[in-house]
């Protein structure tokens, strides 16, 4: 690291004529590092800094490399022209109307190297401040605050029940029970219906002609058989069906006698 | 005014990766002093934070900086984690519960499958089940019971409490399923049925 | 005699491995103290080991154990600093630190180069610096400050603390160069060189 606050100091000097040979644009980190060195070697304030020196320095150090055939990133050569473009503008008799005027130019060149040069400075002492591991220590290996987990287990008595319940249905031995399903078979249906329809005149509902005392499984197996036992009437010719519409109830009554046949 | 030696052997053992002896100490020191000196200036720094939140203690003639034990409770925090018993696992601890003491093959051949280590380890946690010694059968594998905890957690007196077999299937809990949901389907309202027809 | 509440927080503080604020203290205490009451104990303790060869800092609001940067002669091992900054990657940290947050155009604005991607990550890496949101301009750019790691590393209390701080915004040296510029052409005197024209 403390090369490091070196590299700071030395940086930034700018070469003399004799180290021209030396000189090389790989140490700069792009025209405005170049030029804050080459300010630097003006051994003033950057407050006081002469731009026009500046530039002119900065000019020959570019045409210096080049003689020297040393190959020119791009941008430094676009500063090189904005600089001579800088530098004759700034020797030339003012034009009140030309804007920016050379001088802002030439100002605002100036607070860019400032800032720059302020960083840096912050930087090196940042970097020299007293550092962990390197000016003050810690403990190598201290005892470290722990959170411990306390893992709480969750099951109600349902939880529990429940799960033996199950057990209890998967190990008891599987026997297949076929229950008896109360049933109404299609030839009781028929032989109901027939009977019903002859008491009934008018129109009336399916569900009407089942005795009302079928109830669940029984009065489902009822509607069943009765369905097919009224559409079997109908086929033959005994009875009518009406239907408003799909899944409205359905409706019967017998056929006038004419249309029966023969 | 602690002297700078002091201070420089105090930081020295603070930084230090691995507790240091007199002599390693004298040495960092560029051995102006013996190490027996340097020993008497351990012991006045041990001696400066005896009773406080630090201690420097000797260990086989090592010296290093701890946190004092009867804070140890300090440096921990322990914090609940509730987590929900697996299927699985209730289901052993209800065999456990209705069976006990049983061993481990015989929780087996009740579930009907196969029961994995873990799934005792978190009852054993919980404190739910415990070892009841072995089973007098070849082999003589562990047997487990509930605990006095497994009674509490579950709001139970004694294990006489827990249902009977009658009671759970009063209860629909050892109903198959396919003839509980015809049950309910039972209950399902009759003029349904007369339009679906 | 030091108390017991003193002395539970010196060990925590002392066996943590990472800086704690005093709301963290607090909280590891059961929140029977506001972080306020625990400050000011923190400060009793880091009072108490004042001039020794060990002692507490306060870093962005964290307190930590470390040894006196005077005795880093003492301590200083022949072992290299593992964290060594190119120059690139130091003037990065020294414009977050000093303009933060900043965006990365901003941090190159004043370099007056691109600033590789690898410069960033390597602060990152380090966590001296973090991102912290984006800036609602056009493009809405990342922006970048510094971490409290980067405060206890470099030994600062706060960000006041970044040396020179006062006098370069004061000189308006962390204002951006428009700013600064309209500034100097509102002054009028306006100091020309000589050689000016």
């Amino acid at each position: 690291m403390d090369e490091l606050a070196l590299d700071f100091e030395l940086a930034p000097a700018a070469p003399e004529r004799d180290d021209a040979l030396q000189l090389s644009l790989e140490s700069w980190e792009g025209p405005l590092d170049l030029l804050l060195a080459l300010a630097r070697s003006q051994k003033v304030d950057l407050k006081q800094i002469s731009i026009l020196a500046l530039v002119e320095q900065y000019l020959t150090f570019i045409a210096e490399a080049r003689e020297l055939k040393l190959e020119v990133a791009a941008d430094y050569l676009v500063m090189a022209a904005w600089l001579a473009y800088l530098k004759s503008a700034l020797l030339l008799p003012k034009d009140p109307l030309e804007d920016p005027s050379p001088d802002e130019l030439a100002l605002r060149l100036q607070l860019r190297l400032q800032r720059l040069a302020a960083m840096r400075e912050a930087a090196a002492r940042l970097l020299a401040r007293d550092r962990i591991g390197r000016d003050v220590f810690l403990r190598t290996k201290p005892e470290g605050l722990r959170d411990v987990k306390l893992r709480r287990w969750d099951a109600s008595l349902y939880d529990l029940l429940s799960a033996y319940g199950q057990v209890k249905l998967r190990s008891e031995p599987v026997v297949h029970m076929v229950s008896r399903r109360p049933v109404i078979t299609l030839d009781a249906a028929l032989h109901h219906l027939q009977r019903m329809i002859g008491i009934k005149l008018d129109w009336a509902e399916l569900a009407d002609f089942l005795p009302p005392d079928y109830h669940g499984p029984l009065r489902r197996s009822a509607i069943a058989s009765s369905f097919v036992a009224a559409l079997e009437l109908a086929r033959q010719g005994r009875i009518d069906l009406k239907q408003e519409a799909a899944f409205e109830p359905l409706y019967l009554k017998a056929a006038p006698m004419g249309q029966q046949p023969a | 005014m602690i002297d700078d030696l002091e201070r420089a052997i105090e930081a020295m053992l603070f930084a230090s990766d691995a507790p240091l002896d007199p002599r390693q100490v004298a040495g960092r020191l560029g051995d102006e002093m013996t190490p027996g000196q340097v020993r008497t200036i351990i012991e006045a720094i041990a001696a400066r934070h005896a009773g406080s939140g630090i201690e420097l203690v000797e260990r086989g003639g090592h010296w290093h900086f701890q946190t004092p034990a009867d804070l140890a409770h300090m440096l921990r925090r322990e914090r609940d984690d509730p987590r929900k018993l697996s299927r699985a696992a209730a289901e052993v601890l209800a065999i456990v519960a209705y069976h006990e003491p049983v061993s481990r093959a015989e929780i087996e051949a009740i579930r009907g499958v196969q029961t994995s280590k873990g799934t005792l380890d978190v009852l054993m946690e919980a404190e739910w089940i415990a070892p009841a010694g072995r089973r007098e059968v070849p082999g003589r594998p562990l047997i487990y019971k509930t605990t006095d905890a497994f009674l509490q957690h579950f709001g139970l007196s004694s294990r006489k409490d827990l249902p009977g077999i009658d009671d759970l299937r009063a209860a629909g809990l050892l109903d198959p399923v396919d003839l509980a949901f015809d049950d309910a389907m039972g209950e399902l309202d009759l003029v349904k049925d007369g339009e679906e027809a």
